[in-house]
């Protein structure tokens, strides 16, 4: 008979009308955004920022531009800090994200041998205006590390641990002196990319 | 009570005035989808004269059936046909003087012959209160079999139209 | 109670009685005419602005949403709020489109769906004109609405509301009739035309949807009605999914909002008029008459908001199969169970119209088995 | 007006064009139709207002640094993108997956099928009319699975969570009890799914017997996925490559026999149905504990742009949830590969739009766009 399935899917809609009142917790799944906000999971990942250790110029970022060349859409620019002879320095004079560009895929995190970047969970970004707004530069881009221990505490720890085991202490002194990682002798950035 | 009984007496002018301007409208407008929305302003105003006159029921089967059926197809049918809807059609021709002569000639006659006849009113029929019973109760007594006979007439033609409308076998 | 019972006619009685007193006759006639229609202009608005609200707050708490609910309480503000939006919107016409049938169709498409109200009888004695033709009066009006959809669609010279304006009349004028059949054993049994007769055919509970014939003629009717008026599941002439909008696809701002109120208030007219031929419209118990007339014919809209919140759309052939095959001779055969509830005496009638309401429910039922689409089985392969 | 548009030759035909701004054409997607009054003569799907480049992009990168484009090919099922694509890498070059890895990725699969099929079914029903209400109920459970992928890979829907030779991370704390309770409710929300579409007179009779596809034109157009199987191929990679480790798993391949939009409708409920199934068997499968990356996959991971897999070539492909789904690379030695190709099954998919619109209504032809299950990220590239 003509009516009955419709009759059926009919119950399915009352039932979810009058569960949305009595019992909205599992009858209504919105979530009233700038009131209320999802928590985010630890591993969310958004967009990159820069890792400091104690003041912002003691980054861990050594301007090797391994991420700028991994990035996928090729969106981080560095410039290595230079001193007065010309030598380069350990060091990025200039580190730019455009945020506009950046695909949040977390390949920089994952490539970085120093552990200078790390994906965040900040994700009200929204600006009026594209071109130099979402242009992020080093300060924006400067964090504490506490920053990352609060947002995602498992993966500081990870990596702290092996940090440790490897013996590099912050970056009080270069990099250059802790021993190189297994996998780093590939990592000598090439002349050409 | 004066006043009302002249303000509808107005209505009624204002209906008959604005049905002949649709009238002319259905004649001299170029697109004949505007034509078909002009007869529907001509059906209209003879709806409203049927009101001041009283005959609410007719009125409002004149709405129902032409207004909601026969110029719904009609402009069905304008929309269907090749868009026919889209060209502007020029609607007058070189005969237009003479067949306007003739037709003022016809409505001079016509209408001198109207005024002219003595026309017998039953004051009965002027008071009496048609409304629907009595007519369903005179279409199904004293009027069965015409009534039939329309019956059998609008089968014929619905039968002939499906027969006519299965082009493709 | 009998002043919250009669409040509106009491009002209007009061303000003619003070005019009364200095004007002469005639012009109270014409303050009475005024009151009654400022009524109406002022009712189908506001209950377009509500029954947006209402539509939207329902089928978000179906889909396990709020709904509307930041302007104001419980978003009640939320329909001035899009008002103010409409009205501040650019207004397009297409270059190609036929100026004047395109800014006509809006302005004419709202007139048949305000004098619908008039005949409603909101309360006892709140009919605005006891007209003795008024259910007919009431069916032929909204036939008018047709013809603004038509013009809307030509005036726009869109494809896609060319379709939707074939749509619209193809429907309405299939729909139209069913709906006519299955108010005539209304007709037959109160042996009115008359709204306001009706209702007192039906008072005490006497309503006619607990007659066999009336509780399945209101089901017809109102399936017509939610299909003259183009909801869900019979929106086709405006489907989204298919045609962009419809016949209202080049309409923007104020002139859509018109499109969009003709579409409520006529919603709110169907279930009124579901209410009051079938539902023993504003009788009942306790409540005064107008607010029992507002709860059934609020329970009619929720109805069809519940079809919105449900159903997926018929096709164009499909929705005149069901009003050609189902619907037509279903409300036919139900002319005649409800002559013989009127023919036969009181405690018999009840027995015979019933079984042979049973019995054309097995008809229809072996009828449409051919045509009703099937269970499937499926093959499991490894 | 472009060459592909359709010119009608007769006055009385009606030329539309659906698209590419449109809301039921799952995005920027056209089709120029010819109606007869409602019903179409002629249809011609317009293609590539949605074309990234995606082929040359990868030609010019790493290996791995296509992986997060592969997301964006089919946007809802990110996690079998990266699948077909991890596989076609690993066989080039010849990486193992560890044992772990491998439950970890059916598991991920399987679920983007739940997520995908779901979500189809809601957006068919909103092509065939409905106001929303199944697709928010599909979004409601979706919503799950992605707090699941969230949690696991770091970002809902472009996952990026596939490493040639396993995944990006293990399953976070507290991920095993997440799917378990999913997996545990949504046979349950598939019931009250069906109860609210499956025997709806007006979804069947919209659905049964428009847009059939034959078996024998689905072969010769070289459709694949549930499109297929509705047809009554029976004809499911799962099942024939055996890839991964489907093998290790009891399950059946639902298979239509009229090939309509109903069908294609039911096999994929019944699909999900059969996911659950998979699902539940993997999870008390599954090791404890175990290696998530093989460790040639890491040495890739960790320095995409000095990896270097040998010169050859090597095609992946797997049973996405909207058919086949292949990688094909071809390597020569360098960082790069020389050629990428992708074979889509959406746009393979939608080859055959026109056989089984014409003669239908244009409401039809909605509705059987929608049974097609396109996803415009993956038919433009």
């Amino acid at each position: 008979m003509f009516g009955f399935g419709v009759l059926k899917g009919m119950s399915v809609t009352l039932w979810n009308f009058i569960l949305s009142y009595v019992y909205p917790k599992k009858g209504i799944t919105t979530v009233q955004y700038p009131e209320q906000k999802k928590e985010v999971e630890e591993r969310f990942r958004n967009f990159p920022f820069l890792v400091y250790e104690g003041a912002p110029d003691n980054m861990r970022c050594v301007a090797c531009d391994i991420c700028s060349k991994e990035c996928p859409p090729k969106c981080i620019y560095i410039i290595p800090e230079k001193d007065a002879q010309g030598r380069v320095q350990k060091k990025p004079a200039t580190f730019d994200i455009d945020y506009a560009i950046c695909m949040n895929c977390g390949i920089c995190e994952e490539v970085c041998p120093f552990d200078a970047i790390f994906m965040d969970h900040e994700y009200e970004l929204a600006e009026y205006e594209r071109l130099s707004s979402l242009l992020y530069h080093k300060e924006d881009l400067l964090k504490p590390v506490e920053h990352f221990a609060k947002i995602r505490p498992t993966d500081y720890g990870r990596i702290e641990a092996t940090r440790a085991a490897k013996g590099v202490k912050g970056r009080a002194q270069p990099v250059a002196g802790a021993p190189p990682k297994p996998a780093e002798t590939q990592q000598s950035p090439p002349a050409t990319s | 009570m004066d006043v009302l009984h002249n303000l509808a007496r107005l209505g009624f002018f204002a209906a008959t005035l604005v049905t002949l301007a649709a009238a002319v409208m259905v004649v001299t407008l170029r697109n004949i989808f505007h034509c078909a929305l002009a007869l529907i302003l001509v059906l209209l105003g003879v709806a409203a004269t049927y009101i001041s006159l009283k005959a609410e029921f007719f009125a409002v089967i004149q709405i129902l059936l032409y207004v909601g059926a026969i110029m719904t197809l009609v402009i069905f049918a304008i929309m269907l046909t090749s868009r026919i809807g889209d060209k502007t059609v020029l609607q007058n021709n070189r005969q237009g003087l003479m067949s306007f002569s003739l037709l003022a000639l016809f409505n001079a006659f016509f209408i001198g012959s109207v005024i002219k006849t003595s026309w017998h009113l039953n004051p009965a029929a002027m008071t009496a209160n048609v409304d629907a019973g009595v007519l369903g109760a005179a279409f199904m007594n004293e009027y069965v079999f015409p009534f039939e006979i329309i019956s059998v007439v609008l089968i014929v033609a619905l039968v002939g139209a499906i027969i006519l409308g299965r082009s493709d076998q | 109670m009998e002043t919250s019972e009669s409040i509106f006619v009491v009002i209007k009685k009061a303000i003619l009685g003070f005019f009364h007193g200095f004007l002469p006759d005639w012009t109270v006639v014409i303050i009475s005419i005024l009151i009654s229609v400022t009524a109406i202009v002022i009712f189908g608005p506001v209950t377009m602005m509500f029954l947006t609200w209402l539509e939207r707050k329902v089928v978000g708490r179906i889909q396990n949403r709020y709904g509307p609910n930041r302007a104001g309480i419980f978003g009640l503000l939320q329909p001035i709020a899009d008002g103010v939006k409409m009205l501040t919107k650019e207004d397009i016409v297409p270059r190609a489109a036929d100026k004047v049938t395109h800014f006509l169709a809006p302005v004419i498409v709202v007139i048949p769906a305000l004098l619908v109200f008039s005949v409603l009888p909101f309360g006892r004695g709140m009919a605005a004109v006891n007209l003795n033709v008024g259910l007919l009066f009431f069916l032929a009006v909204s036939t008018m609405s047709t013809i603004a959809i038509f013009m809307g669609s030509w005036g726009s010279r869109n494809k896609f509301s060319l379709l939707g304006g074939m749509r619209a009349v193809a429907q309405m004028v299939s729909y139209e009739i069913p709906m006519v059949m299955s108010v005539v054993p209304v007709i037959l049994v109160t042996g009115s035309l008359s709204m306001v007769s009706i209702v007192e055919a039906q008072l005490g509970g006497k309503w006619f949807v607990l007659t066999p014939w009336g509780f399945f003629g209101a089901i017809v009717f109102f399936l017509c009605g939610v299909a003259e008026v183009n909801r869900t599941p019979f929106d086709l002439p405006e489907g989204e999914s298919e045609i962009i909008a419809g016949f209202h696809t080049e309409y923007s701002g104020m002139k859509f909002a018109l499109f969009y109120m003709a579409e409520f208030m006529s919603a709110f007219a169907i279930a009124g008029l579901t209410a009051t031929l079938f539902f023993g419209g504003w009788d009942g118990p306790l409540l005064p008459s107008w607010l029992w007339f507002l709860v059934k014919s609020y329970a009619m809209i929720f109805i069809m908001i519940w079809f919105r919140g449900t159903l997926p759309r018929f096709r164009i052939d499909q929705l005149m199969g069901f009003a050609w095959k189902l619907l037509l001779p279903f409300a036919l055969l139900n002319i005649f169970v409800a002559a013989l509830w009127q023919m036969l005496p009181a405690p018999k009638n009840l027995i015979v119209s019933g079984i042979a309401e049973a019995v054309i429910l097995v008809i229809v039922f072996f009828a449409s088995r051919k045509d009703s689409p099937k269970k499937r089985t499926y093959v499991f392969a490894d | 007006m472009s060459d592909t548009a359709v010119h009608s030759q007769e006055p009385q035909l009606l030329e539309v064009s659906i698209g590419p701004q449109h809301p039921s054409t799952h995005g920027v997607f056209r089709m120029n139709v010819v109606l007869d009054g409602e019903t179409i003569v002629k249809l011609k799907p317009v293609m590539g207002y949605l074309h990234r480049n995606h082929e040359q992009l990868a030609e010019n990168m790493s290996y791995l640094a296509s992986m997060p484009y592969t997301d964006r090919l089919d946007y809802i099922c990110s996690m079998t993108n990266n699948f077909a694509y991890a596989m076609a890498v690993e066989k080039l070059a010849g990486i193992d997956v560890p044992e772990r890895a491998q439950y970890i990725r059916v598991l991920m699969a399987e679920l983007t099928r739940l997520i995908n099929h779901t979500l189809l079914v809601g957006f068919l029903l909103n092509d065939l009319g409905a106001f929303f209400t199944p697709t928010l109920y599909a979004f409601r459970e979706r919503e799950k699975i992605l707090d699941f992928f969230e949690a696991t890979a770091g970002s809902r829907m472009m996952c990026n969570y596939f490493r040639f030779g396993g995944v990006k991370a293990d399953l976070p704390a507290g991920g095993m009890e997440q799917v378990k309770e999913i997996v545990k409710n949504y046979s349950r929300f598939l019931d009250e799914f069906e109860r609210l579409l499956t025997s709806n007179e007006i979804l069947r009779s919209r659905c049964q017997n428009v847009g059939i596809l034959s078996k024998e034109l689905a072969v010769n157009a070289s459709i694949t996925g549930p499109i297929l199987r509705a047809s009554g191929v029976n004809y499911d990679i799962r099942k024939v490559d055996k890839y991964s480790i489907y093998d290790r798993f009891e399950f059946k391949v639902p298979l239509g026999k009229v090939g309509d939009v109903y069908d294609r409708y039911y096999v994929r409920i019944l699909e999900m149905r059969e996911s659950i199934k998979i699902l539940q068997q993997l999870l008390k499968q599954m090791p404890e504990k175990g290696e998530i990356l093989s460790a040639k996959g890491a040495a890739a991971a960790k320095s995409p742009r000095m990896w270097k897999p040998p010169a050859g070539d090597a095609y992946g492909r797997i049973e996405s949830p909207k058919g086949e789904l292949g990688f094909y690379l071809v390597s020569d030695g360098s960082p790069k590969p020389y050629r990428y190709h992708v074979r889509p099954p959406s746009f393979i998919n939608i080859t055959i739009l026109e056989d089984m619109c014409l003669g239908q209504k244009v409401a039809d032809a909605i509705v059987i766009l929608g049974s097609v299950d396109i996803v415009l990220g993956e038919v433009d590239r």
